[in-house]
């Protein structure tokens, strides 16, 4: 029978897998992957703890729906400034995004 | 009619701003000005001194300034010491001024010479008037000034100009001397007023204290013996200047300041016989350079400082009539001779006596003059000088320290010993030097004559034949004075003997090859050891203190500024613009905050 | 009279904006000004010395509330120890104006930050709310880092940077110090009357630190002797009336502030201090004479020379009785004039040499008779030659240092000596000798001997009346000495 | 219901203005005119804002709270957009950009700023700062042809993605530990004290770590000087001035009002976070040649003033508030100087002389820097001597101590720039026209910063009133 539990170790797996994703990246869009992966993560937990510790409320669910559509629009946007800089560097590596430093 | 004392210094005071301001529109009238200035002093002087003998006294005008809860108020002292010191002052000013309008006839800056002269004479007459030791101070250092200012009169002149400057900063040594003994008698007597200066009940060893550092000033000023460097070199000045400063009136302030606070000086004994050792000292060490010196001005400036060190080697022996006695005379003879020196150089314009010689025919007034002056110093029988010297012998007789009466016995010896060879040198034998040597215009020579005349008829006031007056004027506590007529014999004696050897050894002085005898004649080497103890090290110092500041001080202040920009800079790399270590940097904040925030809780155990 | 402090205080910044709106192009009417400005303060502080009474403590008292919530007060007075020196500030300001002359580029600008700095100077001096104190304080720095930094010498950017870092870091130390006292009295308040009565309940130690933390800031501003450094260099890179103001009045806020704040409000503290301080202030006065001699910059002489001037007044404070008090106000006051005259000086010939080497002049007392004049008579009054006011102030404090330090006294008598030594060689070497060749300098003009005069004649006076200034300090330093 | 709906006219009045602005530069208005329309959007909101009195009722049953800090934060919030509207309207925008959509995104910034301030739920929380941050992404690659800009807003929407996923996560998580998203309900449990333990500190840090990317705080400010100078001058001042304040606003919200969550967490850990925030703002600024980037470190110090006063505890959160209000004014006149004396080129020697060419913009930023600086008549010196003392009377001296020695550090480079204006003299001639919006903005501004130094009792009783 699964348990809260399972749900919980899911989600934090997934948030870590994340979490390495964003950080170890050379690729921008591998990077929008990796967020939309903790994004998710976020999601299972909001939905478990409300299947299993508030079940009277729909909030969890609700909220979740919430992040699945704002997700939605960040990586529109996140994908709208990358094109815009791989219009102008020909390469999506954030090695290459180092003109603004110092 | 006692109290219009204070006018006194106030008439040369007007005429020093006059001769400031407008010296250059009055050019020569500048000299009457101040001539009639210190004339009117002069008889004003006159006139205070009726007073005092029909009963005047002191009287105080206004307080002038409150230290330690104690005022200080500016009072005017009216004894027979100050009267006797205005007229010496007076008169033999208003000579010398007489006398420098001739001496100074061509000189540029006539003005501004006489400007001097007259705050000179105001600062002087000052400090011989003032009755506390406050204000004394600031006259004091203000006759320093002048002296400083005369002395450097020919500045184009680097020697004048250094000489000028060692004159000042010597005194000035001393003077801090006298400014810590009257910071001290504050602190301690709580008045620095002369009257009650011999009331003061303080610890002993301090008021001795007191006494010393007030003697440190006289010795500054007075050029005794560690601090006498800077008179011959003040011979650079007019020679004018040399007379009424460095002979008659500055150098007689130091004298004057330890006659005045004598009640504080007899209180300590061992202050009164610091007073004698140093006056001999000087007397005998100056009369010894004396007589190798070769420069005119030199041997009078030589001789002024064993005069006033007889006089301090009088006062210390308890002899206070004696030292004031031989103060006065010395004032107009050694005036007279400087006077004389002054009009020889201004006919053959060399100051080596060795260049000179048979002027006696030449310059008939100055020679004579000279010649009373000279003897009158050697302390020859019925002239001034033999008096009061024979004063100081009888008191340093009756002293009882035998090492003293010595010296003051040696000193007159050596005295008429050089003042002799002076006189040989310079007037008789054939004449030596270059110039066709003239007589000086009357303006110079009448105050030699009328000098030659105080030379020879002053010391009669002290003689018997005047029962004394002089003694009883000054000093009317002491009882009656008798001369002791065996000391007055022995002097006489003493003096003959002196004239005698040099007159004897007159073929000598001429082929006297110099070197035989170093150390007196590089004056004891005191210049070379002052140079090398003080100067050159202040110097050394000065650069040091001003090397630490820029490298030290000013690098620690860099260096603080410097490691804030490396750090700045390390800092600013942080930016490496590359978003891995951004995100990096957040993801790890993250942790580290997590971590820390787990800690902190489990150690206060709050979880 | 209870709005005449605050029209002192913001007159000057009334001229800067009158003088905001005149063109730049008319120079002559710009100047006219900014004198005018000038004049009016030195007015107005004539009225207030006029009408002050000499046997009552502060006066003209000003107090409004400005924040309540922080307990902040508009609190402006004067008393014995303030008043010469607002005097002071509007005479050199005046005076400092008037020399303005040799300032060509940009005289708009310059005068406007010249107001503004008199205002921030005149306000150090009247405020008696510590907060108000702390903002005219620092509203000084900004104004002399544009002065020194715009229309200095050579290395001006390097000593205006120098100059602002090291005060404020100062003043930084004095802020925390501030609200450290604020909190530590009972009735939380900045008012400075208060304080001070109510200076004997806090702890000894606090009080040690508390007076550490203001000393630290006045110390700078004095300068005391390890802090002294930025003092050469912006004398020499300042303009010479910039510098004038900065040694006639700037040195003076330093150790205003010493007697203000750190002996009234932390007497014990003080009382321990005493010894140190009186240490420092020798240190000074030697270290100054002696790192003066050796300098070749005439004007870094009399830098040097201000900082052991600066020795005697610490002397005078540390010595913590009624003659030291005087003695330190009073040196205060002359070491102004005699110092600003002195660079005034300075000036007049570096406008006609184009040099500070010492080493370049000699020889100019028959060139110019006038300028040698004056050039003496200030160096005498430097060295404390009596008869000047000089030797007064130098007297009174040497005096109560030696009644409480008698051996530091003694000491410090070396600087005397090494003071003396050093304004004769000043004299030697820039007026004695012989002319050197091109040395065809004209002497001093009408306007610098306008300049000139008052202050010599201040001098003169006070040297031989001192009772002219030290009647207006004995109730103010009396009650100072109460409180010890 | 009727009450919840005049609660958010406000932003319905922005949405709409959004939206009709939009169509409008469809249909080719001009610059001038959208902009005004803009600022005339804002306006009825600002209007709107009494409509929303008086506070206490639940909004929403919960989702929003309407309180007197939510209320005059909204105003803050509608102010500081006016200004950012002025400026990009007197600001010498290239030729061929669009404002249409400037504008828009502007506003809908404004929407999801005005519900973050006064949100009640974590939800609500999180969906007002994902709003705000996608909008802010674009508005800081708003030059699409300018390499810098779009680096910047890749950057920007790289560093806030992670941040508000860690936060999303963080909220889950508290929802777990909650079994609810309402603040208020959250607050009272914790301060009950049962839920505690390592599973309330990540969620807590997590959620921190969302709030302080926006209030560029320490460990997540990395990002602050790349975007400033890659984005257009009035996004970097918006950017700079009033999502910062947001930032601070939630941590308050959070933190603050009724939890006392993480009690360590405030006593040990803020002050340090403070500290390396001021200090690492001063030091990096220090040798910055780009007077944006300059600006840029110098905000980020100035955010660790303000947090340095948030580290006192509840005492502290008034003065910080005053802090922010005196910033903004200090902050926004800065940046908009900035932009008018050289709106191309943001390097350090293209302000040389320029206090010549254009005395009064160069004066009044002067008076900006100093402010910021801390310099004593200005507002900012009163601004720092209220944190310094609040510092001083919570007995912690490192923290007062701190705020003392960076503002020296902070005077280094605020003068640099004056230097170059005033000492130096110029290298280029060009001339420096300023439209009169630009000097009523500045003037504005400075007005702002010269009569809250004299009378800063305007801004203290207003805040008496939001933390009563």
């Amino acid at each position: 029978m699964i348990s809260l539990g399972h749900f919980v170790a899911l989600s934090t797996v997934l948030f870590c897998i994340g979490l390495f994703g964003v950080l170890t990246q050379r690729n921008a869009i591998r990077f929008l992957i990796s967020i939309e992966l903790i994004l998710n993560a976020a999601n299972i937990n909001l939905v478990a703890f409300n299947r299993y510790l508030a079940p009277a409320s729909a909030e969890g669910q609700v909220v979740s729906l919430f992040v699945i559509g704002v997700a939605a629009a960040a990586s529109v946007v996140g994908l709208i400034l990358i094109i815009s800089i791989y219009r102008q560097r020909q390469s999506v590596f954030l090695d290459d995004f180092n003109l603004l430093k110092w | 009619m006692v109290n219009i004392a204070h006018f006194i210094p106030l008439f040369p005071f007007a005429a020093f701003w006059l001769n400031i301001i407008f010296g250059r529109r009055l050019g020569v009238a500048s000299a009457y000005v101040a001539v009639g200035a210190s004339a009117i002093s002069a008889v004003l002087a006159w006139l205070v001194f009726q007073g005092l003998l029909s009963g005047g006294g002191s009287y105080t005008l206004t307080p002038w300034l409150t230290v330690n809860g104690h005022p200080i108020t500016l009072g005017i002292i009216v004894d027979s010491l100050t009267v006797m010191m205005l007229l010496v002052v007076t008169v033999v000013g208003t000579l010398i001024q007489i006398y420098s309008i001739g001496y100074m006839g061509g000189d540029p800056r006539f003005s501004r010479y006489f400007a001097y002269i007259s705050l000179f004479m105001s600062s002087m007459l000052g400090l011989v008037l003032v009755d506390n030791l406050f204000l004394l101070y600031i006259c004091w250092e203000g006759v320093g000034l002048c002296s400083c200012l005369l002395v450097a009169f020919w500045y184009e002149k680097p020697a004048a100009a250094a000489a000028g400057i060692k004159a000042f900063i010597t005194t000035r040594v001393g003077d801090t001397g006298l400014f810590l003994g009257i910071l001290l008698l504050m602190s301690v007597g709580h008045s620095l007023r002369f009257s009650d200066m011999g009331v003061i009940n303080a610890p002993e060893p301090l008021m001795a204290l007191a006494a010393l550092l007030i003697f440190m000033g006289a010795v500054g000023k007075s050029a005794q013996f560690p601090l006498h460097v800077w008179l011959p070199d003040a011979m650079e000045g007019p020679t004018a200047v040399s007379a009424l400063i460095h002979a008659a009136t500055m150098v007689a302030a130091g004298v004057y300041l330890v006659a005045r606070c004598y009640p504080l000086f007899t209180a300590h004994p061992l202050a009164l016989q610091t007073v004698a050792v140093i006056g001999a000292i000087s007397a005998v060490m100056a009369a010894s350079i004396a007589c190798f010196a070769n420069d005119i001005k030199k041997v009078l400036a030589y001789s002024t400082i064993s005069q006033l060190g007889l006089m301090m080697l009088g006062l210390g022996a308890g002899g206070y009539t004696g030292g004031t006695f031989h103060l006065m005379t010395h004032a107009f003879f050694k005036a007279l001779l400087f006077l004389g020196a002054g009009s020889v150089i201004h006919a053959v314009h060399t100051q080596d006596i060795r260049a000179m010689g048979g002027l006696f025919n030449k310059m008939k007034v100055t020679s004579l003059t000279f010649i009373i002056g000279a003897l009158a110093l050697a302390g020859v029988a019925p002239l001034s000088g033999f008096w009061s010297k024979d004063e100081i012998l009888t008191a340093v007789w009756h002293h009882g320290n035998f090492g003293l009466f010595i010296a003051a016995v040696t000193t007159s010896f050596l005295t008429a010993f050089y003042m002799t060879r002076l006189i040989l040198l310079a007037f008789f034998g054939e004449y030596r030097g270059a110039h066709k040597a003239h007589e000086s215009p009357a303006v110079m020579t009448l105050p030699l004559v009328i000098l030659a005349f105080f030379a020879l008829f002053l010391g009669l006031i002290g003689s018997p034949w005047a029962h004394h007056a002089f003694q009883r004027f000054i000093a009317p506590a002491e009882g009656e004075v008798a001369l002791d007529i065996g000391m007055a014999v022995a002097s006489s004696v003493i003096a003959l003997a002196g004239i005698l050897t040099a007159f004897l050894l007159r073929g000598k002085f001429l082929e006297y090859k110099p070197g035989a005898c170093p150390l007196i004649e590089n004056k004891y080497y005191f210049d070379e050891i002052y140079d090398a103890l003080f100067v050159r090290p202040f110097h050394w110092l000065a650069a040091a203190v001003a090397r630490f500041d820029r490298e030290r001080v000013d690098g620690v202040v860099n260096g603080i500024s410097r490691c804030v920009q490396e750090i700045a800079q390390a800092s600013r790399s942080l930016q490496t613009g590359l978003v891995e270590n951004y995100l990096v940097a957040q993801a790890g904040g993250v942790f580290v905050l997590i971590v820390v925030l787990t800690l902190v809780g489990k150690l206060c155990h709050i979880f | 009279m209870s709005y005449f402090l605050t029209a002192i205080i913001f007159l000057p910044l009334a001229g800067a904006a009158f003088i905001a709106l005149i063109p730049a192009a008319q120079v002559r009417s710009i100047r006219l000004a900014a004198v005018a400005f000038n004049t009016a303060v030195l007015a107005a502080a004539a009225v207030v010395a006029l009408h002050f009474n000499v046997s009552a403590g502060l006066q003209f008292l000003e107090d409004r509330v400005w924040i309540p919530q922080a307990n902040i007060h508009y609190t402006l007075g004067v008393d014995g120890i303030s008043l010469a020196l607002v005097v002071l500030t509007a005479l050199m300001g005046l005076l400092a104006a008037l020399a303005s002359g040799c300032i060509t580029k940009r005289v708009k600008e310059y005068f406007i930050v010249y107001q503004v700095l008199m205002t921030g100077l005149l306000g150090t001096f009247l405020a008696l709310d510590l907060v108000l104190f702390y903002i005219f304080w620092e509203a000084v720095l900004i104004p002399m880092f544009f002065l020194i930094g715009i229309w200095g010498g050579p290395r001006r950017e390097y000593a205006a940077w120098k100059f602002f870092f090291y005060t404020l870091a100062g003043s930084v130390a004095m802020l925390l110090g501030i609200l450290a006292v604020y909190f530590s009295v009972v009735p939380h308040t900045f008012n400075m009357i208060e304080i001070a009565r109510s200076s004997s309940m806090m702890p000894i130690a606090a009080q040690m630190v508390f007076f550490l933390m203001f000393f630290i800031a006045f110390a700078i501003k004095v300068p005391v002797f390890p802090f002294h450094t930025w003092l050469p260099d912006a004398h020499v890179e300042a303009p010479t009336p910039v510098s004038v103001i900065l040694a006639g009045v700037l040195l003076k806020m330093g150790t205003y502030g010493l007697m203000r704040i750190c002996i009234p409000f932390f007497p014990a503290a003080a009382v321990l201090f005493a010894f140190p301080l009186a240490i420092l202030g020798a240190v000074n006065l030697i270290y100054g004479a002696f790192a003066a001699f050796a300098q070749t910059d005439f004007k870094k002489m009399i830098a040097y020379s201000s900082v052991s001037h600066m020795g005697f007044v610490l002397l005078g404070v540390a010595a913590l009785n009624a003659t030291g008090f005087n003695g330190a106000l009073l040196e205060m006051f002359n070491h102004g004039v005699i110092t600003g005259a002195m660079f005034l000086l300075v000036g007049v010939i570096y406008d006609r040499a184009h040099t500070r080497e010492i080493s370049a002049f000699g020889g100019l007392a028959s060139v110019m008779p006038r300028y040698a004049f004056f050039l003496t008579f200030m160096s005498l009054a430097s060295l404390g030659l009596p008869g000047l006011s000089g030797f007064i102030g130098e007297f009174l404090a040497m005096a109560g240092a030696f009644f409480r330090f008698p051996s530091i006294a003694v000491i410090s008598a070396i600087g005397l000596i090494a003071l003396v030594a050093l304004f004769l060689v000043i004299i030697r070497k820039v007026l004695w000798g012989k002319p050197a060749a091109h040395a065809g300098y004209p002497d001093m003009n009408a306007v610098e001997i306008a300049v000139m005069l008052p202050l010599a004649a201040l001098t003169l006076a006070i040297g031989f009346y001192p009772q002219m200034i030290l009647q207006f300090q004995t109730y103010a330093v009396n009650a100072l000495v109460g409180l010890l | 219901m009727t009450y919840s709906l005049n609660f958010i006219s406000v932003e319905l009045a922005l949405v709409l203005g959004a939206l009709l602005i939009l169509m409008a530069a469809v249909f080719g208005a001009g610059r001038k005119t959208l902009g005004f329309a803009a600022l005339a959007t804002v306006m009825i909101a600002i209007f709107r804002l009494p409509a929303t009195m008086p506070p206490g009722y639940p909004v929403f049953d919960g989702m929003l709270v309407s309180d007197t800090f939510g209320y005059g934060m909204r105003l803050f919030i509608l102010l500081t957009v006016a200004m950012v509207v002025l400026m990009s309207l007197a600001y010498a925008w290239p030729q061929d950009e669009d404002m249409g959509e400037f504008y828009f995104f502007i506003l809908v910034a404004t929407v999801a700023l005005n519900l973050a301030a006064c949100a009640g739920n974590l939800a609500m929380v999180y969906l007002a700062v994902e709003t705000l941050s996608i909008v802010s992404y674009v508005l800081a690659g708003y030059f699409k042809r300018d390499i810098l800009s779009t680096e910047a807003g890749v950057k920007y929407f790289l560093f806030g993605a992670l941040s508000t996923g860690l936060m999303l996560y963080g909220i889950s998580l508290a929802y777990g530990l909650f079994g609810t998203l309402d603040m208020s309900f959250i607050g009272s449990r914790i301060a009950a004290g049962d839920a505690h333990g390592p599973a309330l500190v990540v969620a807590a840090v997590l959620i921190l770590a969302g709030l302080a990317f926006k209030a560029s705080l320490v460990p997540f400010h990395m990002w602050v000087a790349d975007v400033y100078e890659g984005a257009p001058w009035p996004v970097a001042a918006f950017l700079s001035v009033t999502s910062k304040a947001l930032g601070f606003v939630l941590l308050a919200r959070i933190f603050f009002s009724n939890a006392v969550v993480a009690v360590p967490f405030w006593s040990g850990v803020a002050p340090v976070i403070a500290i390396l925030t001021m200090t690492i703002g001063n030091l990096a600024a220090f040798h910055q040649n780009s007077v944006k980037r300059m600006l840029a470190f110098s905000s980020v110090a100035q955010a660790g003033y303000i947090f340095a006063a948030m580290a006192l505890g509840q005492a502290g959160l008034s003065t910080a508030f005053f802090y922010i209000a005196i910033y903004a004014f200090m902050n926004m006149g800065a940046f908009a100087a900035a932009a008018f004396l050289s709106p191309a080129d943001a390097q350090l020697e293209a302000y040389r002389g320029l206090g010549r060419r254009a005395p009064v913009m160069a004066f009044l930023f002067s008076v900006f820097l100093l402010s910021l600086a801390g310099l004593p008549p200005l507002a900012g010196f009163m601004a720092k001597f209220f944190v310094i003392s609040a510092a001083v009377e919570a007995r912690d001296y490192i923290l007062a101590g701190a705020v003392v020695l960076n503002s020296i550090l902070g005077f280094f480079y605020y003068l640099k720039v004056i230097k170059a204006m005033y000492f130096d003299d110029e290298t280029s001639v060009r001339e420096c026209l300023v439209p009169w919006l630009g000097y009523l903005l500045v003037g504005g501004c400075a007005w702002g910063v010269i009569f809250l130094a004299i009378h800063p009792q305007a801004i203290l009783d207003i805040l008496a009133l939001m933390f009563v």
